[in-house]
């Protein structure tokens, strides 16, 4: 089925392709830095969705992989003079082994367990950049110097450039995570989601299959990165804080958990939402100090009311808004996507799993 | 408290389920006062939904739910073991993280705020005596309790709760034959001696109906049968069709 | 020697403020099993709450009290108002509602408090301690953040073991089910044990800000370490959160004074410590999970 | 189950159109809401000189840190530059034009600062970028400033990486940078402190580590008997200070910031260990460090206020004392009560006034109807001394800025001067050499004279 499919799926993609290229030229520069910047943090946030929504493993670390992506990216470029493709690929490979070593130590690592460890590393990783300075330049990072190919000709905007670099990257990554989320594999993450023991009756090796998980998102965290890289033109310990794993695992909730459109809706909304609210908050002529904390506390509130009135996410109301009109086929796969609500059981009713059993046999 | 004719636990036309499934269509069963009734039928015919429904753990749709001619339907279990009815739900009905005793005072968590130390501290008493095995242990952590003691403990506590109806969950669930013979005259006991009405749920008919005085058979969460004990353990029909003996 | 003492109890005093933390959390994640990762921010809220009273009274104690107080009222209500919607849906919903209103915090006390720092009197003399001439590195006042939350844990964890309602909110931890068909208001509970975690919290702020001053952020780090803390003590026991925090704050503290550049290590360290001891025991030093496995 | 797929990826394809439209929308409210660039865009190439100005207005940008764990004292300086600039604008502004001041959030993190400048340069298309604050934020926009040949002007950070006229030609500092400010205190140690032990406390960043640079060109190493650096994240410095006070040191030079100063404070108090403290300007701000240290002053047995535990700090200051004998004081405060009565007048409020009075120096040197370019060379044909005690360093070849301070001691609040100003370049062989000029006084009006 995956080969059947797999056509589609890049039909949909060059669609996607086409449309980003249209809105490129049409919109006005800075609109192509925020496609870019979409598309760096649909590429991480989309690993993140698969590892938490299908494998069932949190991670509040997924900004670290980021840096070690961007890290060896910078550098290669720095040191090596390596064209950006070939960091890309190099820095994919990096964070990959990364990923393996951090999915070992987590494959035993449950719920908050596994959070607070993940946690930790975003928190402890971008601290070695000082304790290295000489190799990471502490906090001023390494700088990334990206030009447009000359053939563009000199007054072709860089940053539409970038756009188009991180749109493919990000689409690419969406076609291959697709496929295998709905592959052999992307099976084995939903079982052993939703229940390892049955899993592991069934043959599926629950060890390895979790640790592929985080591999998977490291790698799509470790594009990110580099892509990032080159969007900013800085990799610095600044940018890859607590406070950006925190904002991918949020984007990834609030799209909607498992679900890869549901990636490109979190990431619009952390992307857009904080420069949108900003600009209507300074236009209003308030003191900096209260103007400058309305987006932040906006923010939040959207966050907690999506997560009420959308308990899927935005995808989740999206696709209930869609059955709407097509039809209930739509459910079987809110179902599948997302995570299975058992692992805490409500303190009201909650049923023990056999009486669920006898209930729907 | 009730006058012998009005049943002490009626059920009219109860519906209930879980999302989209209907575990329990229309269901009707009343329970005589200090009468043991048997509810029985296959895995899946409905048996645990119907005592969840009556102890308020899943809310019904529709139909009644009678306690002394009062209905109850749609009330929490916190309401519901105040009113008299107590639940000893298959399975983990110990709480291992706590002690015996731990287990116990648990059970008169309904008790109003007004009694006295000198009263709970009475009932302990009384619930160590009748279990001497759970007195032994008092200090330990349930989890330290075999699979009968645990019976024991769980029962000991619903009791605590001074309850008019007890609906009991398979009881007899992986206990040894002798430790199962011993719950078994226990419960008897506790409707001849306490006068407690009690809806005994069991996968095992031959014993179940062996105590009960009356029956109730359900199929796919319809009631197919419902007569005394005697009768229903006779048809041999009925016995194969649903009961597996 | 003498260093290694000064840095043992500056340890103990900053250890005992990360094990406070990890208590809040670990009475949230025992009633809920949700960790509340807006703990941080609502310390922050109570401690701005504390600055106000005391610069408007004069009276140290009156804002601690009122801190406190406003720790359990905090935590009630965002319990019953955001936490409570979120109990039936996917768990990890409610843990953005808690991100999300540590977010929303930080932006309030940015509005209404502004963003520069605040200083916090102390309850007692900051100057140092000495034993006959020797510094020791503490004041009176860190002999107080560690006697404030020695006996606050004292009391709480008491209240669990002896009281009825401690048994309640145990029973309503361990099997909710059990308790609500033995007549427990779970519900009920769940508020409670959220404005207990409220007032740990609190008190865990207006200890901490003396040494930190107070901003919007100003918990973050502060949170971070409790939950580590938390983490390597084990959830489910509130034991294993004091010495949790008791374990990191002297690590902390040696690796800060003894490693070359130890500054810059110092949440490389916490990590190594975290990896370790959940290596070797998943669920935290104390898990209760052997107990569990019967 | 394929018909599923086929509509989620068409509905995914859909969707995307759609988000991307909102996106389209959302760019034209906001360029709409933000002052002055909604005409700029249509208007600016037929009437205006150069992008961000028009016949009324001078749109001007800048980033800052006024939200996250940066935002401490470092979110009041734009407000005080936006103060002094509605003073300007409310005396005839530049050439009649109004200056508006269009300042960012980045939360002190490079990319939101990338996404916040380019979205300034881009979408407001303001004239320049002002004052663009802290040093890893700025380094993730300069080299897009100088692509877009965008003027990069007075960045409020003291790394000297901002003076590179050949890579950077749009980009000038503006505060004294942490190098020469380290080769100047570390001169007064050399002279006044010779023989004595010597310890560092420093911020773990280009702030601290500039400054040790400094600091190490004029103290011998040999009496440099411990170095310890701090995480802003990470209050517990108690290590850091026992370890100084375990290698005996008889002064402490910290480059801190005002935070970290008054903790170092804090823990020596804890371990009875009081060395001289020689401070540099960042960290020092007598009017934030008063306050701070006050609380640990009132519970500290004695009943003293916060300025007599900060007495005696040695600190070295390229603005002028907050004494009302100053004539900038006088100018300062007369506008922080008339537009910003609410924020402390401190260090930072001083020196975000002082900063915009230097802009308002340039643009009136910039003439009548300045391009872009006229800004840069206006500036680097050498820019009148300000408010700053010593002189500004700009030339085609000079990018750095103010390039000297004096010496002060705190007392009573108050930075007293000890000697005259000096002033030094950034290489460890330039000697320091002392300032034969005089300050300036603020002009009566207030506002520069073109």
């Amino acid at each position: 089925m995956t080969m059947q499919t797999l056509p589609r799926r890049l039909g949909a993609a060059a669609v996607t392709a086409v449309i980003v290229w249209f809105l490129s030229v049409r919109l006005d520069t800075f609109r192509d830095f925020q496609i870019a910047q979409v598309a760096v943090y649909v590429t991480a946030v989309a690993g993140l969705t698969v590892l938490t929504g299908l494998s069932g493993q949190i991670s509040l670390g997924n900004g670290a992989f980021m840096a070690i992506g961007a890290y060896a990216t910078a550098l290669l470029l720095l040191h090596l003079n390596w064209p950006f493709i070939a960091a890309l690929v190099a820095s994919a490979v990096v964070t990959a082994v990364a990923g393996g070593i951090v999915g070992v130590a987590a494959a035993r690592l449950r719920g908050p367990y596994l959070a607070g460890a993940t946690l930790m590393l975003g928190v402890a990783l971008p601290a070695l950049a000082f304790a290295y300075q000489g190799v990471f330049g502490a906090d001023q990072g390494l700088n990334v110097t990206f030009t447009a190919p000359a053939f563009l000709g000199a007054t072709f905007p860089l940053t539409r450039w970038q756009a188009w670099v991180s749109t493919v990257v990000a689409l690419v990554t969406l076609v291959l995570l697709a496929n295998l989320c709905f592959s052999r594999i992307g099976r084995n993450w939903r079982a052993v989601r939703d229940d390892e023991v049955a899993a592991a009756l069934d043959g599926v090796n629950v060890a390895v299959t979790r640790i592929l998980a985080f591999v998977v998102s490291a790698v799509c965290a470790g594009l990110a990165g580099s892509l990032l890289a080159i969007v900013t033109s800085l990799v610095a310990p600044g940018a890859f804080t607590i406070t950006l794993s925190i904002a991918l695992l949020t984007a990834a909730v609030i799209g909607g958990l498992g679900s890869l459109p549901g990636a490109l809706w979190g990431s619009l909304l952390i992307v857009l939402v904080p420069t949108y609210v900003t600009d209507v908050a300074t236009s209003h002529g308030l003191s900096s100090s209260v103007g400058s904390n309305i987006p932040i506390a906006a923010y939040g509130a959207i966050l907690i009311l999506v997560m009420l009135v959308f308990p899927q996410g935005i995808q989740g109301g999206l696709v209930w808004l869609l059955r709407l009109f097509t039809g209930p086929d739509q459910k079987t796969r809110i179902a599948r996507d997302a995570p299975a609500p058992h692992v805490t059981p409500p303190a009201d009713e909650a049923p023990a799993s056999q009486h669920e059993k006898e209930g729907t046999a | 408290m009730s006058s012998g004719t009005a049943p002490a636990l009626a059920v009219e036309e109860l519906v209930a389920g879980y999302g989209g499934v209907i575990a329990l269509d229309r269901v009707s069963i009343s329970a005589g006062t200090a009468a043991i009734t048997a509810v029985l039928g296959a895995n899946g015919a409905g048996k645990t939904t119907l005592l969840r429904a009556v102890s308020g753990m899943i809310r019904p749709r529709r139909g009644r739910i009678l306690l002394d001619g009062t209905d109850q339907a749609g009330r929490s279990p916190e309401q519901m073991v105040r009113a008299g009815v107590a639940h000893v739900p298959e399975g983990q009905g110990v709480i291992p993280e706590l002690t015996v005793e731990e287990n116990l005072r648990v059970g008169m968590m309904s008790w109003p705020r007004g009694r006295s130390r000198a009263d709970r501290a009475a009932a302990l008493d009384e619930a160590f005596g009748r279990f001497p095995p759970l007195a032994e242990r008092r200090r330990k952590l349930a989890a330290a309790l075999s699979g009968g003691e645990r019976q024991m403990l769980v029962i000991a506590r619903a009791l605590l709760a001074r309850p008019h109806v007890l609906l009991l969950d398979e009881p007899s669930l992986g206990l040894a034959p002798r430790v199962m013979a011993q719950v078994m005259d226990l419960v008897v006991r506790l409707s001849r001696e306490h006068g407690i009405t009690i809806i005994l749920v069991e996968q095992n008919a031959r014993s179940a109906l062996a105590i009960a005085d009356h029956g109730v058979v359900l199929n796919l969460g319809r009631v197919v049968a419902a007569a005394d004990a005697a009768t229903l353990a006779a048809d041999v029909a009925l016995r194969h069709h649903y009961l597996g003996f | 020697m003498v260093e290694f003492l000064q840095f043992t109890l500056s340890g103990v005093s900053f250890g005992m403020i990360y094990a406070a933390v990890a208590l809040s959390l670990v009475l949230i994640w025992r009633g809920t099993r949700l960790l509340n990762y807006a703990q941080g921010g609502m310390a922050m809220i109570t401690t701005y709450v504390a600055i106000e009273v005391i610069y408007h009274t004069g009276s140290y104690w009156a804002g601690f009290v009122v801190a406190l107080a406003a720790g359990v009222l905090l935590g009630a209500i965002c319990q019953l108002t955001i936490i409570r919607p979120t109990m039936n849906k996917p768990p990890l919903n409610a843990v953005i509602v808690t991100i999300g209103l540590l977010i929303l915090l930080e932006g309030l006390a940015g509005i209404f408090f502004g963003g520069q720092y605040r200083s916090f009197p102390t309850a007692f003399s900051q100057t140092g301690l000495k034993i006959n001439g020797t510094p020791l590195g503490v004041s009176r006042f860190d002999v107080f953040v560690v006697a404030a939350v020695l006996v606050t844990t004292l009391v709480l964890a008491a209240a669990f073991r002896y009281t009825s309602a401690g048994l309640r909110m145990r029973a309503a931890a361990f099997n909710a089910t059990i308790a609500r068909l033995s007549g427990i208001r779970v519900a009920r509970v769940l508020t409670v044990g959220w404005a207990l975690a409220g007032l740990l919290g609190a008190l865990a702020g207006v200890l901490v800000t003396p040494s930190t001053f107070l901003y919007p952020n100003s918990m973050d780090t502060i949170f971070v370490f409790g939950f580590t803390a938390a983490v390597i003590g084990g959830l489910d026991s509130p034991v294993g959160a004091v010495v949790g925090g008791l374990l990191l704050g002297l690590a902390l503290s040696y690796a800060g004074g003894y490693l070359h550049n130890g500054s810059n290590l110092v949440p490389v360290v916490a990590l190594v410590i975290l990896v370790v001891v959940l290596m070797v025991r998943p669920d935290g030093l104390f898990s209760a999970t052997q107990v569990r496995r019967v | 189950m394929k018909r599923t797929h086929r509509r989620r990826w068409q509905a995914a394809a859909i969707m995307t159109v759609a988000a991307l439209a909102v996106a389209a929308c959302s760019s034209s409210s906001t360029s709409s809401s933000s002052p002055g660039s909604g005409s700029t865009s249509s208007s600016a190439a037929l009437t205006a000189s150069a992008p961000g100005i028009t016949a009324t207005t001078i749109t001007v940008g800048s980033h800052q840190p006024l939200t996250g764990p940066a935002a401490p004292g470092y979110s009041e300086i734009a407000p005080a530059a936006n103060a002094y600039f509605s003073y300007v604008n409310a005396n005839g502004g530049v050439f009649g034009r109004k200056i508006v001041y269009k300042y960012l959030d980045d939360g002190y993190d490079p990319t939101k600062t990338a996404s916040v400048v380019h979205e300034l340069v881009l979408q407001n298309n303001v004239y320049a970028i002002f004052n663009g604050l802290g040093t890893p934020t700025h380094l993730a926009a300069v080299s897009f400033l100088n692509a877009q040949k965008v003027p990069d002007v007075f960045v409020a950070s003291g790394c000297e990486c901002w003076n590179d006229p050949s890579k950077y030609p749009q980009t000038f500092g503006w505060q004294l940078d942490y190098v020469r400010e380290g080769k100047i205190l570390g001169n007064y140690v050399k002279q006044h402190f010779a023989g004595k032990k010597v310890a560092y406390f420093y911020q773990n960043d280009e702030f601290g580590l500039d400054g040790v640079k400094g600091l190490d060109m004029e103290i011998p190493s040999s009496s440099v008997v411990s170095r310890q650096s701090y995480v802003p994240t990470n209050t517990n410095i108690a290590p850091a200070v026992t370890a100084m006070h375990a290698a005996g040191a008889q002064v402490v030079v910290a480059f801190s910031i005002p935070a970290f100063t008054a903790l170092l404070k804090l823990n020596s108090l804890k371990l009875g260990y009081s060395p001289t403290l020689v401070v540099s300007s960042v960290g020092s701000d007598p009017i934030t460090l008063g306050g701070l240290v006050t609380a640990y002053a009132k519970q500290g047995g004695a009943t003293v206020n916060g300025n007599q535990l900060i007495n005696g700090i040695i600190t070295d200051a390229y603005l002028p004392a907050l004494s009302t004998s100053d004539s900038w004081y006088v100018l300062f405060k007369k506008i922080h009560d008339q537009y910003e009565p609410k924020a402390p007048l401190d260090g930072n409020f001083f020196y975000g006034m002082s900063v915009g009075y230097t802009f308002v120096q340039a643009m009136l040197k910039a003439g009548k109807n300045p391009t872009r370019a006229d800004l840069v060379t206006a500036i680097q044909g050498g820019m009148p001394q300000g408010p700053a005690v010593a002189p500004y360093s700009y030339s085609s070849s000079d990018h750095a800025g103010i390039t000297g301070a004096y010496m002060g001691v705190i007392q009573n609040g108050v930075v007293v001067q000890q000697g005259s100003v000096l002033v030094t370049d950034t290489s460890a062989s330039g000697a320091i050499t002392t300032y034969s000029g005089t300050e300036q006084q603020a002009p009566a009006s207030g506002i520069p004279s073109p």
